[in-house]
């Protein structure tokens, strides 16, 4: 029984690690970043490349991916999402074509494969990202034997959830962030440079998923499609948990993470993915605004 | 001449469009004189380009080889090579563009059974062939398809006795992707492990492209089965193996003996985690013959690539090319029907060996190999079956060489029921 | 006359806040009433009880002789009351024409209305109350292009068309300038009689020119109810707006 | 009738006629692709009717095409030779024998568990029906429960996408009843009153091509009724609608259907034209895919959404089709969506639009466009 909760926490922290940077864009923005999942994989690729190119072990690569991914982020808002602000569903469209065209770059070698030279790392097969031997194998936790590297995952996002609401409750940063995902007009009138920070939370959620990229590359495949599914496991996750709230999004993950664990390991893989679909429908329907909501009316 | 024959053709197509084009209408006037044009449609995007794109290169080495050798029928061949954008719909789109427009004779296409079911109705219908490199579920009697992968049989019936006598183990967890290939290939399997007087534990499935493995392997741990026998195909592969392993468990105590584990999920994962793991392919790049060796580095040279690895859909995406070469020569002529016949009982030394298609089936004759993958990412081959074994599409249901289920007149399926 | 809008004890009570606490109100048919109070004394709130969106905790409403409590807003609509948001809502996409046509569909099942075009008689009805909303010229423009004022317009005409017995207006003047005040009134003024109407106010150059009764609410509670006059000169109503903002 | 509206009208009759006529010039294969991009062109129909006219985003529009397509493909399963083999008149489809547990009947009834479910589909007319009302009833349903609660905006999306997920993931598990991730393929033929619908013949093209002209027709006088003048009010702002006295669910499960119908439809289409059906319709970049044909073609237009999904599958078919695109094409389609959005957000058909209006302004005398921004009130 154990084991079972241990890898139910280990599936939410997860979906949290990818939900988190969602939180912010999708939650405080209203972005809907469909190149979310690719900020993800370019995380991954970027833990690839480092190793190869750097010598730098997982660890070493994660402040890296934080900033590659966060200056990509950085460069969408700049360029597409900021031009959206208005029409917010249209964000999800805009940014389904980032994504293909992210997916397409890392597949194509940033166009070099045109020229007959490859990089290492990337191109269209997948990769392999060397685990220090710290993390692989089992350790025991109080006399139960737990997978290292989901141990580390979990720890990775707590530190990581932590920071991000130190950053959005207890920080300057944090209440101009609020502000704005309140009143973009009025922060504007209160002086905030609403287009600063929107663009620097655009940055800081992206980087997050570049840092959950660094997480997934050393446990699952890395190859230019697998940030797909995430995106939508992410979003579901978000709305269900209500969005702009962050306690809402942990509490969500938590849930379906646990839901998904325990399906499968009483019944099978197949009806736990699909019990997750059906629980984040009915939340939904339950409660529009998803479990927790800023608004309170 | 190409002109004229192209106004013929419009002014055939006007007037067949009021009423009903007939299907075998354009057939006779489709090649031009100097070449001959194959079409070649493999994913070059998308998810499955991972694997496609190789199969892609590997049947266009074997044309440029063979092209470099003077072609066949003093023609040379010309690759028309498309995007099956790792879409069923995709696929169907342009293999009726390459059969009906480009009037080509043979597809050198599919790695998915998704899309090669996509496409089938293209080639049945128009009566053109289709030349499938992948190891496959079978339950497939088409007479428009050549398959040159293995079937069920080819890659199980030496393995699960090898697995039951050489390797002792007796209880199977089996595990698959959730599809059809992995499901029959779990089918087989249990007749034949029964049959050897082991017995199974479960039969669990995953959703195809589905990395998380921590209930599954946990699910493995608790079963007390002494053996996994993996159907797990793609990215997931990486992902259950590297499960495997950090949950503590061990190919020394409990293997995974796969039937899809390649050379290419083996890097991708990192062989550390599947040293002492076994799979099964009647191709491995390890083969220690010269023929493969030189295959290998002909390979790594055509695609600039020093670390490309080769492996089972690969080889067969090759040979099979040289197979439909020479039965065009055999032929005599470019046309989909007469190299279908011609293709029938050909032999060929491929870099596996000798392989041959079976005339009854279609199917190609194989050797089975059992690998034990090394720290170095190749599999070391421990167990090689004497001679080709004939493949066996139907095998789940009782087909033996003695008593074929698809022969040159169709499947009998009041066998089947049987 | 008959009671048109009859409002018994109705009261909500938002967890703890009781933001409308037990008012009662009778309006005549035909009678204009205004709605008085500071920022927060419920006027809003008491509109949405009456107009469904909020649904009530306690009392009772009634229109006519039917009671609406707690109905859904469509209903309570097809009962018979329209009603004007305070910052004003039309279809923005739509014309201004085709903003009045909806309010002419005056069946309200999806089938009705799988037919094309309106009835003379409800065209040309659509056409009097663009000239009374002074719309005309803008019949073909996008709503969303209006200004702020012909914006409100529109929406007092969406309700003129619609032809509930009772209307309930929400501050149909704010952020108008004096010259669109002045206009509103003159349509506000063209509607009464016909029609029961209870406004919420703030403008007092705007009360005084179309009041008739007065009702001041306070904390959720009516605090006085009377003509302009006693009201202007009651000290109780001059004690919480002082406390607040003060009238006018 | 003013002017724009007229040419508007026109440029329907044109486009119509031009599919009509497009068998006098196309060959083969390119009238059968043009069926299926017909077909893409219904969707993009669909969404437009949800997205443009009802401000529904849906994100699962691959549920209703799926459905409609495996409801046809079931019946033309079992009216293909591979299932008749059997020895007798009733036909079983040849993966349901293979995936039977040994010693099952091989009768339909009941070969397996929901077996019996396929029997009325060897009546084609039963097929086609469910069809088009299974997506009807799905899509009532999923709105019944949606709508009533006052869900909107991307939560829509959210539960339309999670939903066809959830039932992709179903479909492909009920592998004996499905055939799981293959699809249903090896399939006869459509036949109605004894006529064959042979995929690459004019007969079928033209059927395709019906079929889209209707719907474009039936969608656009649907949005022109009152009962669309109200839809299109919701909206804009549901609020004011309901204190207009309209049920505002009822509307939008109305037209929520009606758009799941032509998916639908296009679903039976598109298994006539391409001969199979497969899970992966249900994919989720189909669906979005979808969604950004409407949204390119421009999605405040029917007609604009349907040659916007036209006008892409015959870019992205050509492109890919030419020598040195073959890996490059998706980039350039992602290039495409996003530049699209950024500067035409009403799609092409806001540019056409523009060039209409401008075009009857000329011809009507200068007359001021309904949408240029007001200088001053009249007054």
């Amino acid at each position: 029984m154990a084991e079972i909760i241990f890898i139910g926490l280990s599936l939410s922290s997860i979906l949290l690690l990818v939900a988190l940077g969602l939180a912010i864009t999708y939650g405080a923005m209203g972005v809907i970043n469909m190149a979310h999942g690719e900020l993800v994989m370019a995380g991954a690729y970027v833990t690839v490349l480092s190793g190869i190119w750097l010598h730098l072990n997982i660890i070493a690569a994660i402040p890296l991916a934080f900033l590659v991914t966060a200056l990509i982020g950085y460069l969408i808002e700049r360029l597409v999402v900021r031009r959206l602000y208005g029409r917010l569903l249209d964000t999800l469209l805009a940014t389904w074509g980032v994504a293909i065209l992210i997916q397409q770059a890392v597949r194509l070698e940033f166009g070099l494969s045109f020229f007959g030279r490859h990089i290492a790392g990337l191109g269209v097969g997948l990769q392999n990202v060397t685990v220090p031997e710290a993390l692989t194998g089992a350790i025991t936790i109080g006399g139960v034997q737990v997978n290292a590297f989901r141990a580390f995952i979990i720890g990775v996002t707590v530190v990581l959830t932590f920071a991000t609401w130190l950053l959005m409750y207890r920080s300057s940063f944090g209440v101009q962030v609020r502000a704005i995902m309140r009143n973009p007009n009025m922060a504007a009138a209160c002086g905030i440079n609403v287009q600063r920070v929107n663009a620097l939370t655009f940055a800081y959620g992206s980087g997050l998923a570049g840092v959950a990229g660094v997480m997934m590359s050393g446990f699952k495949t890395v190859f230019p499609d697998m940030g797909t599914p995430m995106v939508v496991d992410g979003f579901l996750v978000v709305a269900a948990g209500g969005v702009g709230s962050l306690l809402g999004t942990i509490l969500s993950a938590g849930l379906l993470g646990q839901i998904n664990g325990i399906v499968a390991s009483v019944t099978n893989d197949i009806l736990a993915r699909a019990m997750v679909f059906a629980v984040v429908i009915l939340i939904i329907v339950l409660k529009p605004r998803g479990l927790f909501s800023y608004r309170g009316r | 001449m190409n002109t004229t024959r192209r106004s013929i053709l419009k002014a055939s197509a006007l007037s067949a469009a009021g009423t009903l084009a007939s299907p075998y209408f354009f057939h006779r006037t489709a090649q031009a004189a100097d070449v001959i044009k194959v079409g070649v449609l493999f994913s070059q995007t998308g998810g499955l380009s991972i694997i496609e794109k190789s199969l892609a290169d590997a049947t266009l080495m074997a044309i440029s080889e063979i092209n470099a050798t003077g072609g066949v029928l003093g023609k040379q061949i010309q690759p028309i090579v498309e995007d099956g954008a790792s879409d069923p719909k995709t696929f169907n789109e342009k293999a009726s563009k390459l059969v009906i427009q480009d009037k080509v004779p043979t597809v050198f296409a599919c790695y998915t059974s998704a899309s090669r079911k996509a496409v089938l109705p293209v080639f049945e219908r128009r009566a053109n062939l289709l030349f499938y490199p992948t190891y496959y579920e079978g339950f497939e009697c088409s007479k428009n398809v050549v398959y040159t992968g293995a079937v069920p049989n080819q890659q199980l019936s030496n393995f699960i006795p090898w697995i039951i006598k050489t390797l002792g183990k007796k209880k199977f967890f089996i595990v698959g992707s959730n599809y059809i290939y992995p499901r029959e290939m779990a089918k087989v399997c249990k007749v034949l492990i029964e049959q050897n007087g082991g017995q199974w534990v479960a039969d669990e499935y995953l959703e195809l492209g589905d990395s998380e493995w921590g209930s599954m392997v946990n699910k493995i741990k608790s079963s007390g089965c002494d053996v996994v026998l993996s159907n797990v195909v793609g990215d997931s592969v990486v992902a259950f193996y590297r499960e495997f392993k950090n949950q503590g468990l061990s190919h020394a105590k409990l293997p995974i003996c796969a039937t899809v584990t390649s050379e290419i999920e083996i890097a991708a994962m990192g062989p550390e985690y599947a040293v002492g793991s076994f799979t099964s392919f009647p191709y491995f790049m390890a083969i220690d013959t010269d023929a493969n060796k030189q295959f290998v580095e002909r390979y790594r040279a055509f695609v600039k690539n020093p670390k490309a690895v080769t492996h089972h859909a690969l080889e067969s995406s090759y040979f099979q090319v040289f197979l439909w070469k020479q039965a065009v020569a055999k032929a005599g002529e470019a046309m989909p029907i007469p190299i279908r016949n011609a293709v029938m009982g050909q032999e060929f030394n491929a870099p596996n060996g000798h392989v041959k298609i079976e005339p009854a089936n279609l199917h190609t004759w194989l050797t089975p190999r059992i690998a034990e993958w090394q720290a170095d990412g190749q599999g070391k081959i421990i167990d090689t079956y004497p001679a080709p074994i004939m493949p066996l599409p139907y095998v789940a249901y009782g087909e033996t060489e003695k008593n074929l289920f698809c022969t040159g007149k169709g499947l009998d399926t009041a066998k089947l029921k049987g | 006359m008959p009671a048109a809008l009859t409002i018994d004890g109705i009261g909500v009570d938002f967890s703890g806040v009781k933001a409308v606490d037990g008012v009662s109100m009778v309006i005549e048919e035909g009678e204009l009433r205004v709605l008085l109070g500071a920022n927060g004394a419920g006027k809003t709130t008491l509109m949405d009880l009456i107009s469904g969106k909020t649904k009530s905790t306690q009392g009772q409403v009634f229109l006519y002789d039917t009671e609406i409590t707690n109905w859904e807003e469509p209903a309570i609509a097809r009962a018979g009351l329209g009603r004007k948001f305070q910052i004003p809502s039309v279809f923005k996409e739509l014309t201004v024409r085709r903003n009045l046509e909806v309010a002419s569909c005056h069946n309200p099942r999806v089938f009705a209305n799988l037919g094309f075009g309106l009835p003379r008689a409800a065209r040309r009805r659509l056409d009097e109350v663009l000239a009374l909303t002074g719309l005309t010229a803008q019949a073909e423009t996008i709503a969303g292009t209006l200004s702020h004022g012909e914006t409100q317009w529109l929406e007092l005409g969406l309700l003129i068309v619609q032809n509930p017995r009772v209307l309930l207006l929400d501050e149909p003047t704010a952020g108008m300038t004096a010259a669109e005040t002045h206009r509103t009134a003159e349509i506000i003024k063209d509607l009464r009689g016909s029609h029961t109407i209870l406004v919420v106010e703030h403008d007092m150059a705007f009360v005084r020119e179309i009041a008739e009764r007065i009702t001041v609410m306070h904390l959720g509670q009516v605090l006085a109810e009377g003509d302009i006059a006693s009201i202007e000169s009651d000290a109780r109503v001059r004690a919480a707006y002082l406390g607040s903002r003060g009238i006018g | 009738m003013d002017a724009k509206r007229r040419l508007d009208y026109a440029t329907y009759a044109v486009f119509i006629a031009l599919i009509m006529c497009a068998p006098l010039v196309l060959e083969e294969f390119w009238l059968n692709r043009i069926a299926k991009f017909l077909v893409y062109g219904m969707l993009g129909v669909a969404a437009s009717l949800c997205w443009g006219y009802a401000g529904i985003l849906n994100l699962g529009q691959g549920l209703f095409f799926g459905l409609g397509a495996y409801m046809m493909a079931m019946s033309l399963k079992l009216a293909s030779p591979t299932s008749l083999q059997q020895g007798s008149d009733k036909p079983v489809p040849d993966f349901m024998l293979w995936n039977a547990e040994p010693g099952a009947p091989t009768d339909l009834c009941c070969i397996n568990r929901g077996s019996f479910l396929w029997l009325p589909f060897q009546h084609q007319w039963f097929g086609v029906m469910m069809g088009l009302l299974v997506p009807v009833v799905v899509a009532a349903g999923l709105g019944w429960v949606m709508f009533r609660k006052r869900i909107a905006g991307v939560f829509v999306s959210i539960i339309t996408l999670a939903l066809v997920l959830l039932v992709r993931l179903v479909l492909i598990d009920a592998q004996p009843l499905t055939n799981g991730f293959n699809g249903l393929t090896d399939l006869g033929y459509l036949t109605i009153g004894g006529f064959e619908f042979d995929p690459y013949s004019a007969a079928t093209y033209y059927l395709v091509a019906s079929a889209l002209s209707l719907s474009l027709i039936l969608a656009r006088m649907l949005v022109e009724t009152r009962a669309g003048l109200i839809l299109q009010a919701i909206r804009d702002d549901q609020n004011r609608v309901r204190y207009l006295g309209f049920d505002v669910p009822v509307y939008q499960i109305f037209f929520f259907a009606v758009s799941a119908a032509i998916g639908g439809i296009a679903g039976i289409l598109y298994v006539v034209v391409a001969d199979f059906a497969s899970p992966t319709f249900l994919d989720l970049t189909f669906s979005i895919t979808m969604v950004i044909w409407a949204a390119v073609g421009g999605r405040g237009s029917l007609l604009g959404a349907c040659i916007g999904a036209i006008l892409i599958n015959t870019i992205e078919a050509r492109v890919s089709e030419t020598e040195g695109f073959l890996q490059a094409w998706r980039a350039i389609i992602g290039l495409i969506f996003v530049l699209v959005v950024l500067f035409l957000p009403r799609g092409l058909a806001g540019l056409a639009n523009d060039a209409g209006e401008w075009l009857t302004g000329r011809l009507g005398g200068g007359r001021r466009r309904a949408t240029a921004p007001r200088v001053a009130s009249s007054e």
